[in-house]
């Protein structure tokens, strides 16, 4: 994979050999982002359009033009993180019986703590217990962080340098969420002060069971 | 009150309400964990968790506990651990604050135990409302046909003069080519080092100089001598990170000076 | 898959509880037929298209309107056998492609291999083993023919008249040699520390012995 192209800004002078080529006019880029994220099935970021489509060319605003040709059409440009992709619009999901795929049916504590991480994250795995109030098995975090929806994050800067969980792109993909900004209710729930590691006074015997 | 109770007055409950008592204690398998629990056993306060009577929780809990007890079920550990917390926390609240008692106070430790089930209760919602929405693969989907990015892998590889001739020197040479093996005879290595001084720490409570510790028969010959030297220099600053040794120099290149830390203990 | 759909003609007299509910707009059709030829894995054939969707439409109304609205797009509505599908325009086939460059080591055996050959050339196969002393891998022989370093020369006239092998302009050029004669001997290999084992120092006095 090379950078060659994205180290370049798309407004930024550009070598001789470069300028002898204009930009594409915007409704060709605009083809071009529209044939890319409809070949493929994983979301593609503006990094990785702007180095497939020729120089000075400026994704982020094909995309921006493609995502209101596509406003109510049976197929829907969406932001995932920072990438993009298409997707049908979840009004005509009926229509798809055939394409259903089978999801391996969660359990609750595996709902529970994927909530928990999506809510709280970077969350350790002692907060998660904490909040749950029971130890979190081995086999509940392996399940999510196989199905990738769940990703290791930085260490916390704690003693023991603890590890976190935060979700992922695919996590926000599947569930059709622009960003973890975008998880419903999260504004409330942190005006409520509920998104709060609130510790303990004192001891309590809640969510020890993990430590 | 009290007369809300679970298990107590039976007679003044209705069949519904029994059996979903009895429900609680036949299910105990069913929770996860006492916090979750006690989520169940506030539900039927029927009132905002904010607002929930933390007292009256704990009376329900233990009257669960004592029942399960009376069933002969056995709870796991941590449901009899907040059992007595509980139980020490409704005294607490019953008690008037005691202000010579340290510690936060009773309703420092109710308000938390509150926020915890709105926590926990929050979360619940939000993972409702989270497998609630439109979903990949369910509702909507992706591209059927993937016809992602072919990749076109060119692979290059790379080898200059100096490997070829080499390679060319490595074959020729086979004959007399005998492995670079360091010559140990000379060489003291910081372990031994280490494991001498360790040995020698104990006697000496003055300054010493370093080169003292080098071993018999290491002193005269300038290889061995130097490869002595570096090792027990190692050795010492090793010494001195563990804390049994302090060194000095008094001027550049003046002799370093060892003066061990044990005896100070 | 039912038949009952496709067995009234969209057009035809329909039962009572069929009458009950119109069938969608033809905008609405279309998005419809949008969102399946998207996300099936396959053509769809029209049969398909109207077993999926609500009774009365008209999926080949609906195919031939959303094969207009895509022409010059990105991705166009094609027609494969009786079936359609939808694909990306054909000229932005050069955005679908990523061209990886890896640089790689040549192995051991392969450099061996390389030297021998540009040292003893013409040298045949059970040559390079009595040189190297251990038997010479097809793939190792295969990969020097691949990136053109080496030939095949003339047959040996020995019994079994066994290939030699010859190293190419190609590889001259890459090691920047006018000839193979120019590789250095090895008395200059022995000046210049190369076949003592020692690291060899930072610059080498390659080509001083030029002739």
């Amino acid at each position: 994979m090379t950078d060659i192209h994205s180290a370049t800004p798309p407004g930024a002078q550009q070598s001789d050999s470069d300028s002898l080529f204009d930009a594409p006019p915007m409704a060709e880029q605009e083809r071009m982002v529209e044939a890319v994220l409809f070949a493929s099935s994983t979301p593609v970021t503006l990094r990785d359009l702007e180095s497939r489509m020729p120089h000075g060319c400026n994704p982020g605003e094909a995309v921006e033009h493609l995502r209101k040709r596509y406003e109510g059409r049976g197929v829907r440009v969406v932001r995932v993180g920072d990438a993009w992709a298409m997707r049908t619009a979840p009004d005509l999901g009926f229509l798809m019986q055939k394409e259903i795929v089978e999801t391996r049916k969660l359990s609750r504590a595996a709902i529970e703590t994927l909530a928990i991480i999506a809510y709280h994250q970077p969350v350790t795995r002692t907060e998660i217990e904490e909040i749950r109030g029971v130890s979190v098995s081995r086999g509940t975090v392996d399940q999510l962080l196989e199905m990738e929806w769940v990703r290791i994050g930085r260490r916390r800067m704690t003693p023991g340098r603890p590890v976190t969980f935060v979700v992922t792109p695919v996590f926000l993909d599947h569930f059709g969420l622009e960003s973890a900004r975008d998880l419903p209710g999260l504004k409330e729930l942190r005006a409520a002060g509920l998104l709060e590691n609130r510790p303990p006074p004192g001891s309590l015997p809640l969510g020890q069971g993990g430590g | 009150m009290s007369e809300q109770n679970l298990f107590h007055e039976v007679t003044s409950q209705s069949v519904e309400e029994r059996l979903a008592a009895e429900a609680l204690i036949v299910d105990v398998d069913g929770f996860e964990g006492p916090l979750d629990l006690l989520l169940s056993l506030s539900r039927t306060q029927k009132v905002d968790l904010r607002r929930i009577s933390v007292l009256e929780l704990a009376r329900q809990y233990l009257t669960f506990v004592e029942h399960a007890k009376e069933l002969r079920i056995e709870l796991a550990a941590d449901y009899l651990v907040m059992a007595a917390w509980l139980a020490y926390l409704k005294s607490r609240l019953l008690l008037p604050p005691d202000p010579s008692e340290e510690g936060p106070s009773g309703a420092e430790l109710a308000a938390h135990l509150a926020f915890q089930l709105e926590r926990l209760q929050a979360m619940r919602d939000a993972a409702a409302r989270l497998m609630g929405r439109d979903q990949m693969g369910r509702n909507f989907f992706a591209r059927g046909q993937n016809e992602d990015i072919q990749r076109i892998r060119t692979v290059t590889y790379s080898a200059n003069l100096l490997d070829l001739m080499q390679g060319y020197a490595r074959i020729r040479t086979k004959d007399d080519f005998r492995p670079f093996v360091m010559d140990r005879d000379s060489v003291f290595t910081m372990e031994e080092a280490l494991e001498r001084m360790r040995a020698l720490l104990g006697f000496t409570g003055d300054w010493t100089d370093m080169l003292s510790y080098l071993p018999d028969g290491w002193h005269k010959d300038p290889v061995k001598r130097r490869s002595a030297t570096a090792a027990t220099f190692a050795a010492s600053l090793q010494l001195v990170k563990e804390g049994r040794l302090e060194i000095r120099q008094n001027e550049d290149f003046a002799p370093i000076q060892l003066r061990s830390l044990d005896g100070d203990r």
